[in-house]
């Protein structure tokens, strides 16, 4: 997947100024930034729940950023949310499935993929019954219960924003193995993440934004040390 | 200051506390950890008096087990909730005045002293002081629901998770505040998910699991607690740290 | 899934029991008044289709069983089109309707699109009140005839009643199969989460379109059914009230189960049958019922009594149910 | 349906006479009025020994103030074993019913005045009342010949029984070539008639004939006086009505209309029952109470000449009652089952319609 | 003509921004659209008629005491509809404001019978300008309307109570936490609401008479006035009010006269597809 010089302006505020990176299959890339630096907004861009002002993606070749929402998300891009988004007056069976549904998944058997429902929900740390209420879940397992369903629909793409917000250091490890299922699969992740052991451990490569323009690409080593990141982002205090 | 003992919280019959006891100092920074769904969103909102809850909660020597989130307000402890909760709709100097309500009730006195503590304290908040509060990044917001908890004269602070989803830079300057804070005398209770983080500002640390305190001491002894660096800080934390 | 079975197979031998015993044992006037309970249970189902499971509140479902009843009476009476003719042709017109509306309409988020559908149901209605060529005025149409399929013509009210069961039946079982159905569950996603359910594929707007059609051909069915029934219509019938009356059933048997706008229906028409005695406070009764059930049974009477069920079963899961909603 | 096979009719019980009105919603006042009717006229018979031996038992079902329930109303009565029905007084209920009557086949005694009730030809149905052809070319000639207007607005209400008469009115003023300069129509219900009467006064009109519910004919002889347009009204039955005057207070005084009874009736009979009625209830009678007591009498009269409650024979004598004299009017059923014979032209003084000429229509 | 309907069209104008400044206050402060709200109007008009023709009260003092009445109605009513559902789905909340809709109706028609009842103006007589004429009354509504109206404007926006009362519409659960009695801020929303829609309609009684019904079509406009005006917005509400008032007697006397209602609502179609969120916008955006 690239990116191509996105853009999007809400009123007064440039919340992605040409932003431009891409992915490749297998590659976490991490998405890092200030609150506010529209890291939320590119992955909004990129899903479609947002429309862009200016700019292209594209995915395998395709340009998508045409699109809407539902045609990306069939054509292989999932994503989870800040704030988890589940259907809370559904069971944990639809909430499951509907995505797979779409994207017209039935034919292509699990394994394939490499991984089968039961793996991911154990990578989850996850023991649900399927006819349950989806509210049965705590916010953390329904953070990790995204991050399933995203990885379920088998996508090109996955966006992940902040899936560890709120998780301590052990259930990061979670998050770890899940994103381990993901790149078996075949899929690129796009991850934003305010914690920096996840995405310095996890990440093949990074992009910094700041104020809705990429300061800084590259490995996870570079941008530890770069002036520019350290300044409007890592700060210089206990983590430096 | 704030001392808690057997205390149980319930959400309809659910019990989320079962015997929970707890003490902060009256200069205290206590730090509360512990995993998700452990009851410590849960043990603040009891000590607030926003869930049903039963046993002795002690401030000050008085047992205000059975008064109102108003009279809890009134006498100093204030609790920064988990996910900010400002008011949307109000600006940013609105927000921080209604803040003021559990001393001044609906009289008009004068704020203009205590807004110039949380500015000289949050100086990003005196420039965004006519913004509304949804227009506000994450930080901000965050540093806003503290300032609106100050502006409440606290004699105790209750902050849950004033670290969630937050840039790395920001927490470091939170917790420069937050130390501040506490340096003007204002014990602090702490929930953090950062563990790591919460035990180095603390002075002393509970452990919350399953509705039960497990484990308490002093941070710097807890902090190299074979069994907390096991189930709090995993492994990640050692490959990067 | 078994609980589900089971509950399947007793209400269909329920409804063979009581299609056989009630026409026998009803009087007339009872088998009018459950005759209009069917034909508004349709409406109700409707209403199940577009908010109970696509979210999307809408007040227009009285204006659309009116664009039914309508469409019925001006073929049969002006044009002397076949009765079986005019059910389909109603139900068709509802849903075209609907689908020209929706595709304005839809381009509404939220809220919003049920606000809109209250001027819709004010319009229809003004349509159905001053199009005196077309509709009648405030006339309105009578003399339509009974429903007939060739030379059988089914004009008591115990034939009526065969015909309006089979149909409801029938649209009960399309209703369940849509539940269960990937369209179904799309809907359902799309009322409890939207920007989730275009994230994972569902094509939110054209879905909201499909839910509203079919649920206004549902109510243009029911409404033909009634002008047949009633032989007389007018504009006052179909108004704001009676839609926000399909509203508070469905509420009152529960929104989330297929059960509910049976139970909802049942319970309101049937109660001023009940309290006949107390003609004059039926209304008071009614208004302050709908009121105290609400603070008793947020989720109606179904959800309320699956959650008594599980106070039998366990505790816990009252509980778990009651404190979940504990803080919004 | 089981209930076909209904008892039958016991000899020793009370002859049922069914009435639909509204004892609940809206028009709820009507049905005070009318049950107020149809009891003094039950007590009246039943004092007298009753009909072919046999007591009078009034059943009351209650029409919600809407057709459908005017419907839902006859239905249940119809269940109930009555012998003669009697109908609201609003033609559209009336109408609505219409269908059901026939199916029932249960002799029924309607008082809407609406010339479509007897277009139906449904052969069960009786027009207890003059209708509005004949009224309504009764207020246009007395417009045009005695108020000497030239320049006249209509007003009315869209329902079936207000645009049919002004249909009519419109045709007479035609024929007398002096068309109307200004057809306004509102729905029933309205509150703000400003743009209709706005509308009016900006056209020119000398003289307004309009026809009206109650509750808006007193609305809008309050607005038509609060937008200064002072110009003579000539309303139907409505506009002098009780509820109408008490309503508009001052604002009815010198409004001319068209009605079917009126306490200041001449007709004997019809003083009467206003003595009667006042004595009974403590308040004064009124149109809906006193056409209703027509049409129970008319019921009587015909279950009377029949010998019976088999319904056909009854059917047969209503059809044929002749020059039968009520308190509102004198009754003769024609062919279509119309009624009513006439009117009175009364214009409202001090508060009170007072009679000022007759309308014989036939 | 046009001074006529234009003078009409403000009167009733501003009676619709009262019922939908109520509205937009019971929105505000917790989040649902109350369906009984026109007959907060009803019940302001039968109170004018009990105070001032049975009770005898003069002009001033029946206002006040409507006034006061119909507050005291607003709190009775948050405590019987809105507070014991306050934790569950909004739209239970609307099931039981249309219960109350219904039963509102029923009690008033036990209390006061159904019949439509005549209530005196506060000042007799018409008045003429130029051409066109118009009850006194009218120009006493749009008066006092206006007036209250700027105030309860000022006290929500300009006020610190009236910023208590806005922080707690929009986040009960941290007002609750520093410090702001819930109970008090939404009940006396409630107050503040049914006060002015009450009011109102002892404004009206005298223009339209008084019936168990008038709260039905009244409250539908007033609800299309919000909409218009844009949710939750108390400007928005005044300005959608006169906007609905002028669409329905300039379409009663120039389009229509028995379509005008109709006319209304498909100019609140019309407003919605061309700018969903109203003159006046939502003041909060929903984030992802
Ligand atoms: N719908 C919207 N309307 C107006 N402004 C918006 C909208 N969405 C985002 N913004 C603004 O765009 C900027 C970028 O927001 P975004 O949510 O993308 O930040 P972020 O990098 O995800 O921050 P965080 O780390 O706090 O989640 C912010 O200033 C925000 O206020
Ligand atoms: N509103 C509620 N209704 C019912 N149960 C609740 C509610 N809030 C929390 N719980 C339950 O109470 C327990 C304690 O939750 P609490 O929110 O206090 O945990 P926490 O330690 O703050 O977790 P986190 O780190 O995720 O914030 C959990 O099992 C949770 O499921
Ligand atoms: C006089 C009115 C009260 C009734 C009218 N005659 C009608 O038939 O509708
Ligand atoms: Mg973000
Ligand atoms: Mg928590």
């Amino acid at each position: 997947m690239t990116l191509d010089r996105v853009c999007k302006r809400f009123g007064g505020v440039v919340a992605a100024n040409e932003v431009s990176f891409s992915l490749s299959p297998r590659e976490v890339h991490g998405l890092i930034g200030p609150n506010g630096s529209g890291k939320t907004t590119v992955l909004n861009l990129i899903s479609g729940v947002t429309e862009m002002d200016s700019g292209n993606i594209w995915l395998d070749g395709q340009l998508i950023s045409k699109q809407p929402c539902h045609v990306r998300a069939r054509g292989g891009v999932s994503r989870t949310f800040q704030h988890p988004r589940l259907l809370k007056r559904c069971d944990i069976q639809t909430n499951l499935y509907l995505g797979i549904d779409l994207a017209n998944m039935k034919q292509k058997s699990m394994t394939s993929c490499g991984y089968t429902l039961s793996e991911l929900l154990d990578a989850a740390g996850l023991s649900i019954n399927m006819n349950d209420s989806i509210t049965t879940l705590s916010y953390g397992q329904q953070k990790l219960f995204e991050i399933v369903r995203a990885i379920l629909s088998h996508p090109k793409v996955i966006l992940l924003d902040e899936p560890a917000a709120g998780l301590n250091s052990k259930e990061m490890e979670r998050v770890v193995a899940l994103i381990d299922c993901a790149v078996k699969g075949d899929a690129a992740v796009l991850l934003v993440e305010h914690s920096m052991d996840l995405v310095m451990s996890l990440c093949n490569g990074i992009t910094v934004l700041n104020f809705g323009r990429p300061i800084a690409e590259g490995q996870p080593e570079e941008i530890q040390s770069n002036e520019a990141v350290i300044e409007a982002y890592l700060g210089r205090g206990r983590s430096a | 200051m704030l001392k808690i003992n057997n205390l149980y919280a319930h959400y309809g019959n659910i019990e989320a506390l079962h015997g929970v006891s707890l003490e902060v100092g009256n200069k205290d920074i206590v730090a509360l950890i512990g995993s998700n769904g452990a009851g410590k969103t849960t043990l603040l909102r009891a000590i607030s008096s926003l869930v049903t809850r039963n046993g002795e909660i002690c401030y000050n020597g008085e047992n205000i087990e059975k008064q109102s989130p108003r009279y809890i307000a009134k006498a100093g402890l204030l609790h920064v909730p988990e996910g900010r909760h400002v008011f949307p709709g109000l600006t940013v100097q609105q927000n921080l005045e209604v803040g003021s309500v559990s001393w001044r009730g609906i009289k008009n006195a004068s704020v203009a002293e205590d807004l110039e503590r949380v500015f000289s304290l949050f100086p990003r908040l005196e420039e965004r002081r006519k913004q509304y509060a949804w227009s506000l990044s994450g930080g901000e917001q965050q540093m806003l629901a503290i300032g609106r908890a100050i502006m409440g004269r606290p004699k105790l602070l209750m902050l849950d998770e004033p670290s969630m989803g937050l840039a790395p830079k920001v927490i470091d300057e939170l917790f420069v505040k937050i130390l501040e804070i506490n340096s003007m005398g204002v014990p602090i209770l702490l929930v953090e998910q950062n563990a790591l983080l919460a035990m180095e500002v603390s002075q002393k640390v509970y452990i919350l699991e399953g509705g039960r305190i497990v484990l308490q001491g002093d941070s710097k002894d807890i902090i190299n607690d074979a069994r907390v660096k096991e189930a709090y800080l995993g492994k990640l934390k050692e490959k990067v740290v | 899934m078994m609980a589900n079975k089971k509950a399947f197979w007793i209400i269909t031998i329920l409804a063979a029991v009581l299609a056989i015993t009630i026409p026998l044992t009803a009087s007339n006037y009872m088998l009018r008044v459950v005759n209009m309970t069917m034909i508004t249970y349709i409406c109700v189902l409707s209403m199940f289709v577009v908010f109970g499971m696509a979210g999307q509140i809408s007040f227009a479902q009285a204006g659309f069983w009116g664009v039914g009843a309508y469409i019925t009476a001006i073929l049969t009476t002006k044009l002397g089109v076949s009765p079986l003719l005019a059910l389909i042709a109603s139900g068709a017109g509802a849903a075209i309707v609907a689908f020209i509306m929706g595709l304005a309409l839809f381009r509404l988020q939220g809220h919003y699109f049920g606000f809109s559908t209250i001027g819709l149901v004010m319009i229809l209605n003004g349509v159905f009140q001053n199009w005196k060529p077309v509709t009648g005025g405030a006339d309105g149409i009578g003399n339509i005839p009974a429903f007939s399929i060739g030379s059988f013509e089914l004009s008591s009210e115990t034939s009526s009643f065969f015909l309006i069961f089979v149909v409801s039946v029938t649209i009960s079982i399309v209703t369940q199969k849509l539940h269960r159905s990937a369209l179904g569950r799309s809907f359902m996603a799309i009322r409890d989460n939207e920007i989730a359910a275009k994230c994972m594929g569902v094509n939110s707007y054209r879905n909201k379109i499909i839910a509203f059609t079919i649920a206004a051909s549902y109510c243009g069915i029911a409404g033909s059914l009634f002008a047949f029934l009633a032989s007389y219509i007018s504009a006052t019938t179909f108004n704001f009230a009676q839609s926000s009356l399909y509203l508070v059933m469905l509420m009152l048997g529960g929104y989330n189960y297929l059960a509910g706008p049976m139970i909802g229906t049942a319970l309101l028409m049937l109660l001023p049958e009940w309290f006949r005695p107390l003609q004059e406070y039926i209304m008071l009764i009614y208004g302050v019922g709908v009121m105290l059930l609400m603070v008793v049974m947020p989720e109606g009477l179904i959800g309320g009594g699956k959650k008594l069920y599980a106070i039998m079963q366990s505790k816990r899961g009252w509980a778990t149910t009651q404190a979940k909603n504990d803080i919004r | 349906g089981s209930s076909e096979k209904a008892t039958t009719d016991d000899k020793n019980k009370p002859i049922r006479i069914g009435v639909v009105s509204s004892l609940t919603g809206e028009r709820a006042l009507h049905g005070q009025y009318t049950r107020n009717g149809i009891q003094l006229a039950v007590e009246e018979i039943n004092a007298q020994g009753g009909i072919n031996g046999r007591k009078l038992e009034a059943v009351f079902e209650d029409d919600n103030g809407n057709d459908a329930g005017a419907v839902n109303a006859f239905n249940k009565l119809s269940g109930s074993n009555v012998a003669v029905a009697i109908g609201p007084i609003f033609s559209t209920m009336n109408l609505a019913m219409s269908p059901g009557i026939k199916k029932a086949e249960i002799p029924t005694l309607v008082i809407g005045s609406s010339n479509d009730i007897g277009n139906q030809k449904n052969p069960w149905m009786f027009q207890a009342r003059t209708n509005d052809a004949i009224s309504a070319t009764a207020i246009a000639k007395y417009a045009a010949n005695q108020l000497k207007l030239k320049k006249i607005a209509i007003m009315h209400d869209t329902d079936n029984f207000a645009s049919g008469a002004a249909a009519v009115a419109k045709k007479a003023l035609e024929d007398l070539n002096l068309p109307p300069v200004l057809i306004v129509a509102y729905n029933s219900g309205d509150k703000d008639f400003t743009p209709q009467l706005a509308k009016i006064k900006a056209s020119g009109a000398d003289g307004i004939l309009a026809w009206s519910q109650q509750t808006e004919a007193g609305l809008i002889m309050k607005q038509k006086k609060a937008l200064d347009l002072n110009i003579p009204l000539i309303g139907s039955n409505s506009y002098v009505t009780k509820i109408a005057i008490d309503l508009a207070k001052e604002n009815a005084e010198d409004v001319y209309s068209v009605a079917d009874y009126v306490t200041s009736t001449p007709i004997p009979k019809g003083q009467e029952f206003a003595k009667k009625y006042k004595e009974k209830y403590k308040i004064d009678s009124e149109f809906n109470a006193a056409m209703t007591y027509d049409a129970l009498y008319l019921a009587a009269e015909a279950l009377k000449k029949a010998g019976s409650t088999e319904k056909e024979a009854v059917k047969k004598a209503m059809s044929s009652i002749k020059d039968f004299v009520g308190v509102s009017t004198t009754f003769t059923f024609d062919e279509n089952n119309r009624g009513g014979t006439g009117v009175w032209i009364v214009q409202t003084k001090k508060g009170n319609p007072v009679v000022i000429e007759a309308v014989k229509g036939r | 003509m046009v001074w006529q309907l234009i003078i009409a069209s403000l009167a009733m104008g501003i009676v619709y921004g009262m019922v939908a400044m109520g509205m937009v206050l019971i929105w505000r402060a917790v989040g649902v659209v109350n369906f009984a709200q026109g007959e907060f109007l009803m019940l302001g008009a039968f109170a004018a008629y009990t105070l001032t023709l049975q009770l005898g009260l003069p002009q001033g003092a029946a206002l006040a005491t409507c006034a006061l009445l119909m507050g005291l109605v607003g709190v009775v009513y948050h405590f019987i509809t809105y507070w014991p559902l306050r934790k569950s789905w909004d739209i239970t909340v609307i099931i039981s404001t249309i219960g109350a809709s219904i039963a509102l109706k029923e009690v008033a028609t036990l209390v006061w019978g159904p019949a439509p009842l005549a209530v005196d103006p506060i000042v007799h007589g018409i008045a003429k300008l130029g051409e066109a004429a118009i009850e006194w009354q009218f120009i006493v509504t749009i008066g006092v309307a206006a007036l209250l109206m700027a105030a309860i404007f000022i006290l929500l926006e300009r006020t610190y109570l009236g910023h208590i009362l806005q922080a707690t519409a929009q986040d009960q659960y941290a007002a609750a936490m520093i410090g702001i009695p819930v109970v008090l801020a939404t009940g006396l929303t409630f107050a503040i609401s049914a006060l002015i829609t009450g009011v109102g309609g002892m404004l009206l009684a005298p223009l339209f008479f008084v019936t168990t019904t008038m709260g039905g079509i009244t409250g539908l406009k007033a609800f299309a006035a919000v909409i218009i005006g844009g949710f939750g917005s108390v400007q928005g509400a005044i300005i959608g009010g006169l906007l609905i008032g002028f669409v329905d007697t300039f379409a009663g006397a120039y389009i229509s006269t028995t379509y005008r209602d109709a006319i209304v609502f498909l100019c609140l179609i019309l407003a919605l597809v061309v700018r969903p969120q109203g003159i006046f916008g939502e003041k909060i955006a929903e984030k992802v």
